[in-house]
């Protein structure tokens, strides 16, 4: 039982009532790609648009008041979903990818990483977590280094040893191939403890459970609205605000100047400092009816719907034969996403044939080529899912399953 | 796109090619290797071409990859080796046209053989990269081979 | 006479509806800072999260194709847009201030820009085209040099000569604060003959000029989508091919890469290589109905709108007694901002006394700090008009000004 | 906002500071200097506080700005200048409160004096702005001449 009424839901998604190929109806199970967006969600940008357009901060007429306060409104409602401290903490970026290429840059560019200095990854990032490290590194002179993943899919605490050469530790909080939720607090108890600072990619984790940065403890926080049932085009870094301060700016230009003549430029206090040019305005907006909609159904609730969608599908799949789970089998420590392999099928396959039954799932390396590489595969089937998942929709799945293998004489 | 089309991407001769490539597993002399990947899957293809005058003497690959990705290249390997290097970049550019032309184009069973089984792939935007893996990895091979036969 | 019927198209916009203080209409005049935006682009992003909403380039599910193809789609219409010879030389940015950023960084870490080489910019340029080139000398350097402007607020070609050290001139087409047309073929000539690379800031310029990249023959041209009716959260960086090609990556993540090992990436082609992590797929479709919109209109028909409505505002303004334009003052070679100032009312005094009159206009430095110190101003007031302005409105910004004088008993 | 929101903005009070400031200009002795600036607008202050003891004796400035920060600077110069530092920062606290209040904090002309006439500031967010930038520029000059003084 969850603290919500799923059906009742699904009636704020129009997308959620297609009808796909064959006339069967849409079975979305790609939501840790990207998420759904509800009514309340688009309407809320369509009204902005339409009655309160402007560009903020820099115009004083009615208009510009109005859309400049929207906008912060957004931040607002942004630091108070995540438990900031500050709300000048929340720096909206484009998406998670550019949140954490920004904390790179800046440490680096503010000497905060040099040659020899050490950041640590996993094993199990996302690419956008992962390289632009190894591009820091290419530019520091630092090295690379990484915790490795057990054959379970956890991660291997004991495969790297963090020592005062450490500068960085950035790691993912929630797997978004293997769902496997990593031990945040442990990491950043082990980083504090030499000095380095944190960096948690939260893209799987916000959107799933209740978050709150202060309690974490962590230095910087990154996730991204369109897998929150926001919009694309805005994604959010929080850090702390010392560490913000003292930072260099990330891109130049527009608000984020104090003083600017032709020869040098002086910069504004964050989070305006990592803002340059005109903001994300509407998905601000629609961003923050995304975090009033998951608000308004409690994250408590959308995580133990989760976990208890998670729990159906897992044991349905563990049943079937020739599926193997690449990634923890039971319901513990893990989010919503399941990477699988069906004998003798290739992924593409399995996701074309799924899609045939209006089964929409992802095949590929899921932007996770090297964990992928961990575990001896090139590529899996994907499933996930989200807030408004039914366990008709797991059925679903396994029928289509069934039939894929039969289809391929698997 | 319904169910009826993933028949038609799956034909029975996809299938079989898929289930049993012909001229698949690297072999020597080869005038040029290549390995090229789909950025997008993972899927991978190393590929060689070996020429002899402006003939293609052999073909050769290991490829990992989907069922489109894998039969593409046998029949890659049956449209090509034998053939003047000419007459089968002339192959190429109908397979090539066939699988960018989104359903819209009526292919020639003449020049592309097996190859039109294809056909239906075009209506899956997704999959044209997979049909067009080993193809472009040929081209490429083929142009590094020629170079240096020139040389 | 323009080409258009500019009351029909008002009521594409119904934000031009909306009543304000003191029940006077709107008078929008602050569309250099954003434009407003009309029901077809905001119902086409309606329209995109609702019916079709999925991740791009990942997913091979029919949602996924869907959106691959609205996406890339919009792409297409920005590149027929602006004649880009190839749609692969369009690169998708949340603003024009990061595909500046873009370019001044890869240019840096590419090597086409180190110490001892000299970087090209104006006195009149937007911080955006200033700050990113000021960053860029530091890290590497080089050193900034800029032409100069004339007190009639025309660009001084005269007042710096280009050599062989000369790498880059970025330069920028309309002032957003003078409205000074640039001369930039002879600017792209001359650069072009030392070898330097010519990056045009045309934010200002693609909303209301036919433009073609191909016939101008600068090697990059940034502009953004909010000024052109397209919504915000999306920028375009256009690129010659070779250059995009050969330059290395920005931000790194998501689908930009070739293949990766936790060791080293390799790269995709460009677009790809510079659209790092989940793109602005809404904005993109949004993006490509603005266009639309535009060429259903036809830029020629902007453009003369524009030049009319100019001169029109100008031949009224250049008889106002006390009041002061800083920039051209004749309709020549002159884009749609005019920036004044009016004896002894600060700029924020005279904005908003027009503002309680339903006339929004801009006061401030308008992100051209170092241009207002030329003219020896710390700030103006701006009014600037798109295709959606009328007579009638400047008429409004005029009774306005006279309100103000009085008022202040200026 | 409407048209009489702009005569509450624009007070008699308000004008009349800002044609006829009190205490422009930059003067010595001071204790420390600081120049602040509005970065949305450029507006710009440089000011100088001079304190004798836990005394304001003086504060002097010199600023380009539009009325309401023009007019701000001169109301802050009658209000603090002869005031203890802390009955001071006490009245930069109200001060500061009226401007953030929205419009939902009534002034309290006992500790305000004329600072009451920008309560109307507060309901225009992109002036509250303009009327605090010369107290937190008094805020900054007098930490700083304070810690001199005690070191
Ligand atoms: C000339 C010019 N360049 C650059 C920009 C920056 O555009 P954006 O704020 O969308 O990055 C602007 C608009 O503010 C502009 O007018
Ligand atoms: C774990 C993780 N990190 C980072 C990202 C990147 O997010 P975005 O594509 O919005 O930048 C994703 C999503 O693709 C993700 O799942």
């Amino acid at each position: 039982m969850t603290g919500f009424d799923v059906e009742a839901i699904r009636k704020d998604f129009p997308i959620l009532s297609r009808t796909m190929a064959g006339d069967r109806p849409l079975v979305y199970l790609d939501s840790a790609n990207t998420s759904q967006k509800p009514r309340q969600v688009v309407e809320a940008i369509e009204r902005h648009y339409l009655e309160h357009n402007a560009n903020v901060a820099r115009a004083m007429h009615q208009l510009g008041a109005e859309a400049s306060e929207a906008f912060e409104l957004g931040r607002d409602k942004v630091a108070a979903f995540i438990g900031a401290p500050r709300r000048e903490e929340v720096v909206f970026t484009k998406n998670a990818s550019e949140a954490l290429n920004l904390v790179a840059r800046v440490l680096g560019d503010g000497g905060r990483v040099g040659a020899g200095d050490e950041v640590v990854v996993t094993q199990m990032e996302h690419h956008s977590n992962l390289v632009p490290w190894q591009l820091l590194a290419q530019r520091t002179g630092a090295d690379l280094r990484w915790y490795g993943v057990t054959p379970e899919g956890r991660l291997d605490l004991d495969s790297h040893t963090l020592t005062e050469r450490t500068k960085v530790v950035a790691v993912t909080w929630v797997s978004n191939m293997l769902g496997t939720i990593n031990p945040v607090a442990e990491i950043v108890r082990r980083a504090h403890e030499v000095g380095a600072l944190v960096v948690i990619d939260a893209s799987q984790a916000v959107p799933q459970l209740p978050v709150d940065v202060a309690a974490l403890g962590a230095d910087f926080v990154a996730f991204t609205g369109h897998k929150m049932v926001g919009p694309t085009g805005i994604g959010v870094l929080w850090g702390r605000y010392d560490l913000l301060a003292e930072l260099p700016p990330f891109l130049g230009g527009g608000e984020m100047i104090e003083t600017v003549s032709m020869e040098r430029t002086t910069f504004a206090a964050p989070p305006h400092r990592f803002e340059a040019g005109t903001p994300p305005i509407a998905q601000s907006v629609g961003l923050g009816a995304a975090v009033d909609y998951l608000t308004d159904l409690g994250m408590e609730n959308v995580a133990a719907h989760e976990q208890q969608i998670t729990a159906y599908a897992l044991s349905a799949m563990n049943e079937l034969p020739g599926v193997t789970i690449v990634g923890p089998k039971e319901p513990v420590d893990r989010g919503g996403a399941i990477s699988f392999t069906i004998d003798g099928v290739h992924p593409h396959d399995v996701a074309q044939l799924l899609d045939s039954q209006g089964v929409a799932v992802r095949a590929g390396h899921h932007c996770a080529k090297p964990l992928h590489q961990c575990f001896g595969v090139q590529s899996t089937t994907r499933a996930s899912f989200y807030l408004y998942t039914t366990e008709a929709e797991i059925d679903a799945l396994v029928a289509g399953i069934r039939h894929t293998q039969s289809y391929f004489g698997a | 796109m319904n169910a009826s089309n993933v028949d038609a991407l799956y034909q029975e001769i996809i299938l079989d090619h898929y289930k049993h490539p012909h001229g698949a597993g690297l072999r020597e002399p080869f005038g040029a290797e290549v390995h090229h990947v789909n950025p997008t899957c993972g899927d991978e293809i190393t590929l060689r071409v070996h020429l002899e005058g402006s003939r293609v003497a052999d073909v050769s690959y290991d490829s990992v990859g989907c069922s489109i990705s894998q039969a593409s290249a046998s029949v890659l390997n049956d449209l090509v080796v034998g053939k003047d290097v000419d007459d089968a970049l002339t192959t190429l550019n109908a397979f090539q046209e066939l699988m960018q032309g989104r359903g819209q184009v009526e292919p020639d069973e003449d020049v592309l053989e097996d190859g039109i089984a294809f056909a239906g792939v075009a209506q899956f935007p997704a999959r044209v990269k997979c049909a067009l893996l080993s193809w472009m990895a040929w081209k490429d091979a083929v142009a590094q081979a020629s170079a240096k036969e020139d040389s």
